[in-house]
Order: structure tokens, then C-alpha cells, then sequence
């Protein structure tokens, strides 16, 4: 299945793409998207501890499933205000 | 819209007339402006990226644990993004209640809320350099920040 | 000017322009309005009298008294006198600083003391009659009432 | 000597009057400004407790001595905000 993967500030930076598609196997959780992109882009594997996560824009939690067609964000910490 | 992420300038008297009632006695508002300086670099002007979708629920969700806490308190909280010079506001709050107490704490409550929970983040580009600035680990379910977010309103 | 006593209408964005600058993070303004009922009572406006020459001494002391406590905290301070309706705002108090925290006390401390020390006289007409407010004992050297102005901004 | 009283909201309303002139003897003080406007409006003395009082616009005590030509207020307790 395939879902839309969001990256937002320095994940965006570190990557240089703010949005990505990937594919995945059924019964996938967030953290099996976070894996897999951990493993195109090593860089990220400091930002797991403080990492953020959303699917279709509701706050989630690693072990969240995803489902064909999701949109996946992953969020540094936040400094709005 | 009581809530907003825009790339307009934000405007405190217009988030004021969204929440005025005649019941009302006090409007507290608070707006963030962008410093000359910051930990100790010039600061030439900032950019604020949003997950818009996510931050407009996150700021809904921040008046209504404040309408939860405080329930004659009408609040309106808008937030900018895009390029913003020094001077310019990038959030505004406007707190409106039938006491003065009230309003205060809704405001304080409302901008720690923001830092902790809404999804945007600060890029700074000051002489010699950029960078992003990160603060909190957003989680609107952990109590303790939120613990933290009503002691520091003081209530 | 920061401190006023004045007959006209307030507008807290005019105050606000009084005390920017470019090293200020943060902007908290509290507006004071006429409610429409008061202790059971249905409102129908105010008179504010004003001994105005003392009035404007006492706001020019709380403006000392907060840059004093916070020193880089802007203040600016204006009341109105006359006849307001239900809806207008009697009070505008504008505060500016480098952090947010010392905006919020300090917009707060000087309402406290606003209500503790400044000459003024609030007539209220309801339906049914009217009647003078009155509140505190006008003492600015009273130390115990400066302490609650400070315990209730929450220093 | 003469002083000018000035009286405001409940004081002013109680009395008729908002400004009044008073002959007073030498070292008088707000005190005996006071007391002769007692003995000539008695509805005034419930307000001793709570009364400020200011001379020339300056908060002032019952015991701030007063100069002819001062001007010598009597405040009831304050509602503003």
C-alpha cells in the first residue's frame, strides 16, 4: 500500500523533500514509515527521542496503523509563538 | 475565525472583535513580536512553517481546554507563517471574560499552549547564518506539560 | 503620552504604538469594559469622575513602580472619564518587554494597582437607581495592598 | 487663611459641592480642614475611616500641615479600573 509521507523543518532540510511517497506492506504502523525512512536517510536516526507524529493530520503514536492512501507527518520539536 | 494560521499580519483589535460580548469586563491580549536579537545574534528576520491542517486543530483544541478551565472565557488565537521582520507579531491571543482574573490566565495558559503543542516551527536567519529553532517535543496528551502550562498561567 | 485621564474613546492599539521597540518579544494589553450588570444589577452605563491632576500622578507611579520591579518592562496607561456605555472600554493598559512573562505581571500588577491608588469614582446607573462604587482606601504608601497587587500578578 | 476644599463623588454629592473655599487659622492641617467640614455637612464623618487626602495634588496625611492658598482634597474610597 502506498502513503504520502510529510516532513516539515530541519526532517524537511535534512531530506530536501517535504513530501514522499512510499510503499509498505499491509498492517504497517508509523513506526515501520519512520524505519524506512530511517534507512534512506540516516540522518534522521537522531530525531527519533524527540520526534512528533501525525496520520491525516490527527496527533499520533508510533504504533498508530496506517491504511493505503494515509498521510504520515513526522514533526521535530515545535517552536511556534 | 477564532483560529487561524496565515501569512497575513496579524491584527489584535480584529481577534478582539470576534470574542466582545456586553457581559464581558476585561480583554486580556497578548501578541509575540519578532526580536532584533536572540541568544546573543542579530536577528535579520525569521520564517514560520506550519503542518497547517494539524496546527489549526491544535489551536481549536487549546480554546477549548481553556472554555474547559475557564468557562466564561471566549478566546481567539491566531498564529502567522512565512517570512516575518523583526517587529512584526507572528502570534496573537485575545482572552475575553467577565472578570479580569480570568482573562489573564486564558491568555497565559493559551501562548504556553502554543510553544507546547502547536505544529510550527521558527527558522531564524541572523548575521552570519540560519537555523532552525526547536523547542518542545509536541504531545497535547502529556499531562505534565499541561500541568506546567496552568502553573505558569498562575492559576 | 503613556498615562492619560481622558475623555475620549480608548484604543489600545494607539497605546501599544506609545512603547515598541525593536528588542521587545512581547506585548500584553488588558482592556477594562463596561459589563452590563453588576451585582445582580442590570447596567445601563457609568459616570468616572476623576480627580484628574492626582490621577495622572498615581498612573505616572504605577508606570515607576512597575519599570522599578521590572525593568525592562514599557508601560502605557490610560483611563477614561465621563459618561460609558455598556461595551466601552474604561481602562487600557499596554505592556512591553524583551520575555513574555514580565509583560503579563506586569499588565497585571498595574491594573491591581490602578484600582488601589488612582482618584477615581465610578457611578453606576442601573435600572432602578444609581450609586457610587466604592472600593479600596486610595494609600500608595500602603505596603500590605502593593504586595497583593504583586501576589495576584503572580511574581 | 484660606484653602480651597475639593470633594469628590459621594463626599461631593453628600455636601452640594465640589469646591469650596474655607477660612482657616494658622497651622492648621488637613486634620482641621476636616473637622470643620464635619461640623458643617455631619453626613461626612462615616467617611472618616476610609477618607484619602491629597494637598495640592499629592497624596497627603490628617497630619500634613496646610498653607494658605492650598488646595486640599478629601477622596472617598476609589473605584477605578
Amino acid at each position: 500500500m502506498h502513503v504520502t509521507v510529510r516532513l516539515f523543518a530541519r526532517l524537511r532540510d535534512l531530506t530536501g523533500q517535504g513530501e514522499l511517497v512510499r510503499d509498505l506492506p499491509q498492517e504497517a504502523t508509523v513506526a515501520g514509515v519512520w524505519q524506512g525512512l530511517v534507512r534512506e536517510f540516516p540522518g534522521l536516526a537522531a530525531y527519533e527521542p524527540s520526534l512528533s507524529c501525525a496520520v491525516n493530520a490527527e496527533y499520533a503514536k508510533f504504533r498508530t496503523p496506517v491504511a493505503e492512501g494515509d498521510e504520515v507527518a513526522f514533526l521535530p520539536p515545535v517552536s511556534g509563538g | 475565525m477564532r483560529t487561524a494560521i496565515t501569512g497575513s499580519p496579524l491584527d489584535v483589535a480584529d481577534l478582539t472583535k470576534l470574542i466582545e460580548a456586553a457581559g464581558h469586563g476585561a480583554v486580556v491580549a497578548f501578541v509575540g513580536l519578532v526580536r532584533d536579537h536572540n541568544q546573543g545574534r542579530h536577528v535579520t528576520h525569521l520564517v514560520y512553517e506550519a503542518y497547517e491542517p494539524l496546527a489549526v486543530k491544535a489551536l481549536d483544541r487549546i480554546v477549548s481546554e481553556a472554555q474547559a478551565e475557564w468557562p466564561g472565557v471566549q478566546l481567539a488565537l491566531h498564529h502567522r507563517i512565512g517570512r516575518l521582520d523583526v517587529g512584526e507579531a507572528s502570534v496573537a491571543i485575545a482572552a475575553a471574560s467577565p472578570h479580569r482574573a480570568d482573562a489573564f490566565v486564558a491568555a497565559r495558559y493559551a501562548i504556553e499552549r502554543v510553544k507546547q503543542i502547536v505544529p510550527i516551527w521558527k527558522h531564524e536567519y541572523f548575521d552570519g547564518g540560519d537555523s532552525w529553532i526547536e523547542g518542545a517535543t509536541a504531545d497535547p496528551d502529556n499531562a505534565e506539560a499541561r500541568e506546567r502550562a496552568l502553573r505558569v498561567a498562575c492559576t
